[in-house]
């Protein structure tokens, strides 16, 4: 068994006002500016594909990865930009894959949906709704083999939840779990939506949190917009996962506040007011006033984060913009290792 | 006839159906409240109400299994998957339930359903969505797969799908929605499976495709025919499954001469079983071995240049032609 | 909404002597009988493929299908023979299909994994472990979907559960129950095992009825080894699912007395002291006692009731061994509607 | 070099290999306790304990997909499926994850991990369990896919198929199990990917196959042979993805006709796409259209005699070098 308890997690007391807080402040501005300019982008045409923000929903992944460590690994689906920031991928990088540059995370051949940064523990960045907590599930197996304390994350929103590989994925890791051989977190981002389908016309038992425990997977709910309750969880929960070797369920209940993807302009499936409602509730603006309440971070403190964020957007985007394309042979590289073999009797 | 878009044909062809026989209904994941991705089946959730118009869960294999308890129980689903990529997670319900159960239960049972929506790449979409399914649907014996080119074909094979016994996979493009094309007024026009048809006469070279590529095979062909005075017939198959050959050998023994169009990746893709075909019936009339244009043998990148790179386009298919031609 | 009530289910009292009881004894006897022949037509070579008998589970099938009307439907998988019958098909035409024979319910094509009877509302009879529980529930609501107040009964295995089809297929049954569509009994025929997989291998909660109200669906475990206990349990939720159009599962807690298929012969995974201990528990010995107890069933009743099943299941033996084999052209039948169209471009 | 069954070559394979590198690990279903349905890896438990040799539920995507998510990690797991049939649950894991993620993560990842199992039909498993996967599989690009038709090979590709870096979807036989062959002692004994070979020479006609469809050209081959004094070369494909023609396209140089056998239906088989190769290459060389002998185009049937009429056999294979020696 790996050695756990020495170097346990460094938890943070939410009631505190300990300077990570600032931090994780900061970083929540950055992924909102960066997630507004990639929408600005893709209307300018400079992103193709499909782009899912991650606006709104700040809160969980920041409350979760700033409580992981450096060798631990996360999986996400397609909404997947501020997972990667979080990570500590280059913004740059990610800005980049997204116009479809050489420069980008997977240089160039991902795009939005297929974020990846291996060194920094990001394992992607998938588009199939839920086919990576499979993946996500062997990870933490494998993990936990090779006899380290690392764990895995796993993000999925509640959309996914009804789809065959979350129930195997689940009833895996519920399993691997008895034995202490899977150390990962499962985190449902609960945004009250797949697509245009809400949760009570997608899930038929609409506690989502609950339904985890067919898989004999203890979960709690936490509110999302609220990152000192999601890092208070994450710390406590983390913990827990690293010494025992089983998994853990967090329901992050949360909202987004775009269009489910840059071509959901209608949204016909929720109203203008509905939306206005969970906008008093931004996870950015409930941080901002309790640090301001409590640990006396002041309007023009979190003015300068705002214009940090801006010029360092602003910065990947002309990296991204000024990076070359992928030149054609990077079509035929990464199909197969070392660039080969493609098909013998292939003509062109 | 009217003009119409593919997307109002397939359309059009739902309702007109859904109006006809109260058995029928449609099934999929944001069809109803959302209206569909592709807006395709907008309004028909006020139309029909829930019960007709099923907003499911992301399920797939859900929405495909339960089609077929459906249609063996004489219902008629329509099944939309939001794109074909999405269909792979309900393989086995299509494959090894809708494909075989009529043939294991030794005939007792109809699976009279349809399985539709787009395939394809050109947008950006990358690995994961960017895919064609002709030659994977194609083998399987008990399916009927068929990719119209035309608003005519889109309405009436979807109807001739719809008013079947058996699972039919409805390869549609998203690249097509907007196109715009005469449709018979009719509400019984329907357009039989099996019957490929000549989409442009000409005397030089057999050019064969289906769906998208057709099209792309249509403007070559004018190309070549302005550019270099050479006339090809272009055949389009309309259906993969049956796949109907007698016209391109009818072609071929006057050109000579055949090019095969598709989308998806050469090894073991749908080219592969025209070209085998067409050189099994027609050796001897065949002045060149018949010629495969397909996408590249890689999983979709992203960035717009390596997906245009990745993708058949018309210079392939001239220079495929020119090549079967020995005009090189 | 279909009228439900003026024909509700005729229930039978568990503790009364309904003539109907020696009627289950007498069905439970010969499927008990007709599954060893079958083993021993296998022996003999005379029935091919795989083969799963239902030996041990007879209580289970038979509590539950006498419950249902002629014009309900089932689905069953691959261990299917004892739903058949207790449908009402004809054995000679069971054991013809066993055959492969042309006079087979399936005409041959199907064999054992694979009757069907759509003409007695048996739909079958699939090989792919889950498969079918889809198929079942979208049955379920083309029955009120049609406006009838037929019901659909589906069982499956232990095993069968983790599968991701079972999740999608529960869930959809959930939200269709949720509006009255889906009338469904979902049987777990939890017979300890999946082939060698004991249920606390494959299930990470092995608390198996309890995994269905993750998806909103109520439920119940019930002895499957007490035919009285199966069919008390089936009259009460049958007569339920009829009237509100929504799903319902049992859980059969049961046992196989024989291999899990007829390859099974080392039986790794169970001590024969295992298996001993469970044929203590024998449906048909328990239902017997029971009739004998109560409602005075002599041994010589069941003697006749033996003799009877070994003549129908010789019978059903020789049906099946004079039948000729399918004709050549069957081969190309029943693939599509209409016999054909084959390819087209067919040679040969 | 020592007599061994194609079986025994798997499992020692994988005992091999475990014992050389502890990133090895089997799993799937009833392969622990239960001793593998086929026996292959009886006593593994045992030998290697349950976190090496892992019990698997029902859950073919959970064991394909966590597969990825291991050999993304570093560990090289071998997936077990108890026939391949099952895999198609499977289908997105594989297809849309496993072969995809190098290429969509840019390169980021290896993904060595080995699906195997058995596949084909011969003993009455009817139309769910009897299907065979080389075209399915190996029209996808980021996927390695052979068939090993001896025990060395299945041995050898088994190794380098464990060894790589990159998914491999290895197809068994369930009927070659049995089967014996000399199989070379060297642990460190490979055959690589992508190299087709000549498994008997002869210089009339050329027979392509692979897997069991390779034993059974050879066995037409005698006959013809002793029967017909026709000398046929067999070529043993091996790999399907990548899939090696060089020596096929050499031997059709001299032998100038072409016979290529496959289990599984007709169209959209791989047949197709090793006909259409050969043609596109050998096209004037070519004294006869390329011949395919498949099975017929029908989901399998139960009943023995026709599901003997369903599968191909040696007269099919004679027939077919007949039709392109022009003998009939
Ligand atoms: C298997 C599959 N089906 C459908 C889709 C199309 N799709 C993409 S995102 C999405 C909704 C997912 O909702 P949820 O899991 O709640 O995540 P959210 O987008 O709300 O973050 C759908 C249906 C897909 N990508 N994969
Ligand atoms: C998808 C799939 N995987 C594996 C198999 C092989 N298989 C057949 S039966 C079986 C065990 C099923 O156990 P359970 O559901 O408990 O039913 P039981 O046999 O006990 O009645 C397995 C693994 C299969 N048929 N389908
Ligand atoms: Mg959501
Ligand atoms: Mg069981």
């Amino acid at each position: 068994m790996p050695e756990t308890k020495e170097n346990s997690v460094s938890t943070i007391d939410p009631a505190a006002c300990a300077p990570e807080w600032t931090e994780i402040l900061k970083r929540m501005i950055f992924i909102r500016r960066f997630e507004e300019a990639t929408e600005r982008e893709f209307r300018r045409g400079k992103i193709g594909g499909y782009l899912h923000v991650y606006i709104g929903q700040e809160g969980v992944a920041s409350g979760i990865i700033t409580a992981t460590r450096d060798r631990d690994v996360v999986f996400s689906g397609y909404r997947d930009h501020a997972h990667a920031i979080l990570r500590g991928t280059d913004p740059n990088r990610i800005m980049a894959e997204l116009f479809g540059k050489a420069s980008g995370v997977s240089k160039g051949k991902g795009g939005s949906m297929h974020l990846f940064d291996v060194e920094h523990g990001f394992y992607g960045g998938y588009g199939i709704v839920g086919g990576h907590l499979t993946l996500a599930a062997g990870a933490a197996y494998a993990l936990r083999y090779q006899g380290t304390d690392r764990i895995c994350v796993c993000y999925f929103g509640d959309g996914a939840m009804n789809i065959g590989s979350f129930h195997e994925a689940m009833n895996m890791a519920g399993l691997w779990g008895n034995q202490g051989l899977c150390p990962i977190l499962f985190v449902i981002e609960n945004n009250g939506y797949a697509m245009g389908t809400s949760v009570e016309r997608h899930s038929a038992l609409t506690d989502l949190v609950t339904r985890v425990r067919a898989y004999n997977i203890p979960g709690e709910k936490v509110d999302g917009q609220d990152v000192f309750a999601v890092r208070g969880a994450a710390d406590r929960v983390i913990g827990q996962i690293r010494e025992t070797g089983k998994p853990y369920c967090l329901e992050a209940v949360t909202y987004r506040f775009s269009g489910h993807g840059a071509a959901d302009i209608l949204q016909p499936y929720r109203s203008k007011d509905e939306v206005e409602q969970h906008r008093h509730r931004d996870p950015i603006i409930i941080l901002r006033n309790r640090l301001r309440e409590i640990c006396g971070v002041t309007d023009e403190d979190v003015r300068k984060m705002d214009e940090e964020a801006n010029e360092r957007v602003a910065a990947a985007v002309k990296f991204a913009e000024e990076s070359p394309v992928p030149g054609g042979t990077e079509l035929f590289t990464d199909v197969v290792a070392e660039h080969g073999p493609r098909q013998i009797n292939q003509t062109e | 006839m009217a003009e119409k878009s593919y997307r109002d044909a397939i359309r059009e062809a739902m309702i007109e159906e859904m109006d006809r026989d109260p058995n029928v209904l449609i099934m999929g994941e944001d069809i109803g409240v959302y209206e569909g991705t592709f807006r395709i089946t907008a309004g028909m959730l006020k139309k029909y109400g829930s019960k007709r118009v099923i907003d499911t869960p992301i399920a797939e294999a859900g929405m495909a299994g339960t089609a077929v308890g459906m249609a063996m129980l004489g219902l008629r689903p329509i099944v939309e998957m939001m794109t074909m990529n999405f269909a792979i997670v309900a393989a086995d319900q299509i494959l090894n339930h809708a494909a075989k159960v009529r043939y294991f239960s030794g005939g007792q049972v109809d699976v009279p359903m349809v399985i539709r929506g787009p395939q394809g790449a050109g947008v950006q979409l990358s690995a994961q969505h960017s895919q064609t399914f002709e030659a994977f649907y194609g083998h399987f014996p008990g399916l009927a797969v068929v990719a119209p080119a035309t608003p005519a074909d889109a309405k009436g094979m979807l109807k001739t799908a719809v008013r079947g016994k058996d699972p039919v996979i409805f390869l549609e493009s998203a690249a097509l929605y907007g196109m715009k094309g005469e449709v018979p007024e009719d509400p019984d026009f329907t357009v039989p499976f099996g019957e490929s048809r000549v989409a442009r006469e000409g005397s030089d070279v057999t050019i064969v495709s289906y769906g998208r590529m057709l099209q792309l095979s249509l403007v070559a062909a004018e190309k070549l025919s302005k550019e270099e005075g050479i006339e090809a017939e272009v055949i389009d198959l309309r259906s993969i499954r049956p796949l109907d050959l007698v016209p391109t050998y009818a072609s071929v023994a006057r050109t000579h001469r055949a090019v095969v169009v598709q989308e998806q990746w050469k090894p073991f893709g749908a080219a592969a079983e025209i070209a085998a075909s067409i050189t099994e019936e027609m050796f001897d009339e065949l002045d060149a071995p018949v010629a495969r244009v397909t996408g590249e043998d890689v999983p979709m990148p992203y960035a717009r240049n390596l997906e245009l790179l990745a993708t058949p386009h018309e210079p392939q298919i001239i220079g495929a032609v020119r090549r079967v031609m020995y005009r090189e």
